[in-house]
């Protein structure tokens, strides 16, 4: 890419960044994140809008999956390598433990936890939601690497379960991400959830588990839907 | 023998080393979980992780050193193999030599180095505080890890009055009591303590600390970088475990002998890590400045009067 | 506890005082010298430690509780001191020179009932919630069902039914139904 | 020492002050300091919470610790719910010990509807049982667990593996696994199971000599005392200033036990003595609940000794689908794994609870005594301090 068409990028998603930013709510941009100028080191003086310029500010690309026999080859080394993200969203988690320890030990599955979302491609949402934890939810869930899977615990993830009536809590997980697979019950019991796991790997092993595709295909639906239930909206529409 | 012949053989070497690398690693894995009492991951594990890796459909981008990180820290496991005789035959040009000559072991000492700073410049591009704090407190322990071992290497070329790795491995031949180990107990210690931090498990693991820093350098890396770091990873554990056998413990005949010295090698911080938890990087460096260094000037002293 | 009770009422009027055990006092007193009462109690009678501080809402009589409780570690009882304040702009004075770890329990109830506390640290930050644009969450007309209804996009297939005709007719289906049942269900 | 021996002196106004005083003014612009988050999404973090750290290298110069990832709203929940349906749900306030939810809210019900000496006495033994056992659960993840916090992560997978054999008494007895429902105003749900006491028993002996090999494990170890002593010191005197109870507070020599200060069930009849160590840093406190580790062994074998072999489990009680309770308020305190927890409950006469509050120990160790206790401490210990402290954010936020 030559030095002008750089130039042009850059002033364009610069206009595009101010646009958003006007268009969202500015009470809710945090002091840090206010548009400021920074002086460089050579003197000239750079416009920074930390919430778009550390960012990507592009939509998500619908990555289609390769197809035919290498397809199969790459889910079959997927669905036996299964990094979990160490994020206990609810008491779900309190299961967790179990998980990783004698009992019922999940490396026998190839299942591993991974502490950081860049290298862990398969997300538990342990539990009800409430929308605070849901913000950061969504914004983990968006710096995974595709293909990304979610499994949800409980009947809070379903319905709600028993804080349906909750002013804090989401009702139900599929309006905001795409759900891979349920595993019922309050709590589920580790058998429960190494069972989740061999289905998950029987739908990546049948190429069914495409759900960060549809998370693309109909991002404007569910950022919408996101949009509509977390006030402070005070992140980038799409960041990774 | 011919050129072309020796990059052939060297490439087969890389292979073996970076397969028993990924096996190395699985078996260690699987010794801990024995401790604790479970099954662990299965053997294939490594080469699946890979896989998965490389086939990850995201790629994200922090700018060009981002990239050149891994591929430099890939380098300096590549680098230490091929300056670096991994199976005596007694032919200073010999099959498995590789590209060894007379002053190998600065080389080697200097790639050591190398992986960590392109780790450096690429969790620096990566821009996450946490990897910035883990490649700060890898560098601040390497250079307490260098300091002892460099010492005791310095002995041991005062000793035998060479560079050359191969000359070293040449002359710890014919017998046991031959071995560095024997011959100068000091050095050989000294190189034993800092073993451990140069493999980098637990007390030393302070670059990859989960429940402080995440994972460290590798925090914002993915897919086919990570993937790249693993096997470079690999690499490096093997290679690490042979530089020590070649000075300590009297080089290998066979590559059955190398398995079997550096998997013993590798063990043996597997083995301190499971029972002793991580050190705070000062006092990491403290350690290292104190018994290690200790006996790294003992052997300087025991050969240079 | 008695005694403690006389020395109180004899320095602050004490409005209604309630012994729910031998070692639970509760005593009422008005909102200006209640937190010189809590001060006495915590330097001269050994009530050094506080338990909590709470908050009920009484919106039949336009009123909010607050509750200060202190336990006396030494003589291993516990008295809560209750104030009753306005309902409408609330406001009290802040106690965050007695204890250190007061100020959170202000900010909640800054938070959750939109009490004042002038002066209180942090007091203007969010607790639990963020972002909240409804009225204080734990007032007594503030419905709950009605905002997640209209909120969070309830899936269609749940019912809730009234438990005792659920339970008559899924456990008792053929017996009539008495007098004394009907009246408790009204 | 060596900068001594070098004659090298470093500039002092370049490195990290040494002494860090909570009103030390903070410049983010000068670039001394860095802003970094623990959380909520990072494995150092006890639960779902997060900490914004302001760092100088490697130095804490500010903590702020932020709640509210798991808040439910439990509080304004119970108030639409009759007295029994609101109890499965509030009992889920505190994940890691839902025993001593289930006790309160029973006690509080029975002690405002006048049912407080109606318990039958095998109810009561069964009650402590399961409390006991609830605190015997949470240690089994809480001594260990300390030592995981310093990467010493093979006492943690031999204690969760114990915990786990814990819990299957727990489903024994009460046909749940965490969440168990058993402590019912009125009494208890279920009668002890035939050959219980035998495999708890087998179970016992177990923890036992898991109990020698975490001291050689933990509290013989040179690295385990370099890094937990001397490290986030509780003095005496913080104690009432910061509302600090239970381990924390017995860690730094103050005997508080709501078991011995208001003894409640029959814990009078029970021979055990709090333990308490003198220096209130991580050492002792993670040494105080070894020692409770091992009480808590005891006490189980005491209970199970002492109850009787059976009885009736439950009080005679009034419909529960129109159960209403007269105007009245209490406070309940227990002591669990953590400390003082208690619960303030008010009803107005009809059949809904007017207003729950829970008080629990985290409420404070995690917010004003962890800001305190971060101030000055290095970035690679906050996950050893937040354990150490045991703070549980759902009974925080509720």
């Amino acid at each position: 890419m030559s030095e002008l068409d750089l130039n042009d990028k850059m002033s364009e998603m610069l206009a595009k960044s101010e646009a958003n930013v006007e268009n969202s709510e500015k009470t809710f941009v945090r002091p840090e994140d206010e548009i400021r100028e920074v002086v460089a080191p050579d003197g000239s003086i750079i416009k920074v809008n930390p919430l778009y310029d550390y960012f990507s500010g592009e939509r998500p690309q619908e990555e289609k999956p390769r197809g035919g026999i290498v397809e199969k080859f790459l889910n079959w080394a997927r669905a036996e390598s299964i990094w979990v993200l160490g994020f206990g969203t609810g008491c779900g988690s309190i299961e967790i433990p179990p998980l990783v320890t004698p009992r019922f030990d999940m490396f026998r599955y190839g299942v591993q936890m991974r502490p950081t979302p860049r290298q862990s491609n398969a997300f538990i949402i342990s539990g009800y939601l409430s929308v605070k934890t849901l913000k950061r939810v969504i914004r983990t869930y968006e710096q995974m690497p595709s293909p990304k899977y979610i499994l949800a615990l409980g009947s809070c993830t379903i319905n709600g379960g028993m804080y349906y009536d909750s002013y804090s809590t989401i009702n139900r997980l599929d309006k905001y991400i795409p759900v891979d697979v349920y595993i019922a019950g309050c709590m589920p019991r580790p058998e429960a959830l190494l069972h989740g796991f061999v289905k998950l790997k029987q739908l990546i092993k049948e190429g069914k588990a495409e759900k960060a595709n549809e998370y693309a295909r109909n991002f404007d639906e569910y950022k919408a839907n996101q949009k509509k239930i977390i006030k402070d909206w005070n992140m980038p529409d799409y960041n990774w | 023998m011919s050129i072309y012949a020796k990059l052939a053989y060297s490439f087969i070497g890389l292979m073996i080393v970076l397969n028993w690398g990924m096996l190395m690693g699985a078996t260690m894995r699987k010794i801990g979980a024995r401790m604790a009492g479970r099954h662990g991951i299965p053997f294939k594990q490594p080469w699946l992780n890979l896989l998965k890796n490389i086939s990850t459909r995201t790629i994200i981008t922090h700018g060009v050193m981002y990239y050149i990180g891994p591929v430099f820290r890939l380098t300096g496991g590549i680098g230490i193999f091929l300056f670096m005789p991994v199976i005596f035959t007694g032919d200073p040009n010999g099959l498995w030599t590789n590209f060894s000559f007379s002053g190998d072991l600065i080389l080697i000492l200097y790639f050591q180095v190398f992986g960590m700073l392109g780790m450096a410049l690429g969790a620096g591009e990566g821009g996450h505080p946490y990897s910035a704090m883990g490649i700060a407190r890898g560098l601040a322990q390497h250079a307490a890890v260098e300091l002892p071992l460099t010492l005791a290497i310095l002995s041991i070329a005062i000793q035998y009055d060479t560079f050359s790795v191969y000359k070293i491995v040449e002359a710890q031949q014919g017998g046991i009591m031959n071995w560095v180990l024997f011959t100068n107990p000091f050095a050989a210690a000294a190189i034993i303590l800092s073993m451990l931090g140069a493999l980098g498990h637990s007390p030393f693991n302070l670059v990859k600390a989960p429940n402080e820093i995440l994972i460290g350098p590798a925090t914002e890396y993915e897919g086919t970088y990570l993937g790249f770091m693993m096997s470079a990873g690999a690499i490096l554990h093997v290679m690490e475990a042979v530089l020590f056998m070649n000075l300590v413990f009297g080089g290998a005949t066979s590559w059955i002998e190398l398995i079997v010295k550096s998997f013993l090698i590798y063990f043996w911080s597997v083995f301190v890590g499971m029972v002793f938890p991580r050190f705070k990087i000062e006092q990491s460096i403290t350690w290292f400045f104190k018994v290690p260094f200790a006996l790294g000037v003992l052997a300087i002293l025991m050969y240079s009067f | 506890m008695k005694e403690l009770i006389e020395k109180l009422s004899s320095k602050y009027e004490l409005q209604e005082v309630t012994y729910q055990r031998n070692n639970l006092v509760f005593a009422a007193i008005n909102k200006d010298s209640a937190i010189d009462a809590v001060t006495y109690l915590r330097d001269y009678e050994g009530y050094t430690h506080l338990v909590m501080m709470s908050c009920v809402d009484w919106i039949e009589e336009g009123k909010l509780q607050l509750l200060y409780l202190l336990n006396s570690p030494s003589q291993k009882n516990d008295i809560g001191i209750r104030v009753y304040i306005e309902r409408e702009n609330p406001e009290m004075v802040s106690a965050h020179h007695l204890w250190k770890s007061i100020w959170t329990y202000q900010r909640e109830l800054r938070e959750a009932f939109g009490i004042n506390f002038p002066g209180s640290p942090r007091i203007e930050e969010n607790f639990v919630v963020e972002g909240w644009d409804d009225m204080p969450h734990m007032l007594r007309d503030f419905d709950t069902h009605e905002y997640a209804e209209k909120t969070y996009f309830p899936r269609g297939n749940r019912k809730t039914n009234d438990p005792a005709e659920y339970m008559r007719a899924k456990l008792y289906p053929n017996q009539p139904v008495t007098a004394k049942q009907r009246k408790d269900d009204k | 020492m060596i900068n001594k021996f070098l004659g090298f002196k470093p500039d002092e106004k370049l490195l990290p002050s040494k002494t860090v005083t909570p009103d030390t003014e903070i410049d983010l612009s000068s670039h001394k300091y860095q802003k970094i988050w623990l959380g909520p999404n990072h494995p150092g973090v006890t639960g779902n919470m997060a900490v914004e750290l302001t760092v100088q290298g490697n130095t804490i110069m500010k903590a702020k610790t932020h709640v509210g990832y798991l808040h439910r709203g439990f509080e304004k929940l119970i108030e639409r719910r009759l007295f029994v349906q609101g109890f499965p749900t509030s009992i889920r306030m505190c994940v890691a010990e839902p025993d001593t939810n289930e006790y309160l809210i029973a006690r509080c019900t029975e002690e405002l509807s006048g049912y407080a000496d109606a318990v039958p006495e095998y109810a009561n033994w069964l009650r402590m049982l399961s409390l006991e056992m609830a605190r015997l659960a949470g240690l089994l993840r809480g001594v260990p667990g300390q030592g995981g916090t310093f990467a010493l992560g093979i006492g943690v997978q031999w204690g969760v593996y114990l915990r786990d054999l814990i819990l299957d008494r727990f489903e024994e007895l009460t046909g749940a696994r965490v969440y168990h429902m058993y402590i019912i105003p009125g009494g208890v749900r279920g009668i002890l199971p035939d050959g219980f006491k035998e495999r708890m028993e087998d179970n016992l002996r177990d923890i036992d000599d898991f109990i020698i090999r975490i001291k050689k494990l933990m509290f013989h170890n040179s690295v385990f005392k370099q890094r937990a002593k001397g490290l986030a010191v509780i003095t005496p005197d913080m104690v009432d200033k910061f509302g600090i109870v239970g381990t924390n507070a017995r860690g730094c020599g103050v005997k508080r036990d709501v078991r011995k200060d208001n003894p409640y069930l029959y814990y009078d009849k029970l021979d055990f003595d709090p333990p308490t160590a003198t220096d209130g840093d991580v050492y002792s406190r993670t040494w105080v609940r070894w020692q409770e580790l091992i009480q808590t062994v005891d006490l189980i074998r005491q209970i199970m000794a002492k109850m009787p072999a059976k009885g009736d489990i439950r009080a005679k009680m009034p419909n529960v689908l129109n159960w209403k309770i007269a105007k009245g308020d209490t406070y309940v305190r227990l002591e669990s794994g953590r400390g003082e927890y208690g619960m303030y409950y008010v009803t107005d006469g009809s059949d809904k609870p007017r207003r729950i509050n829970l008080r629990g120990p985290s409420y404070n160790h995690a917010i004003s005594v962890l800001e305190h206790m971060l101030i000055g401490a290095d970035v690679a210990d906050v996950h050893a301090i937040m354990v150490s402290l045991q703070t549980c954010p759902p009974e925080i936020e509720r």
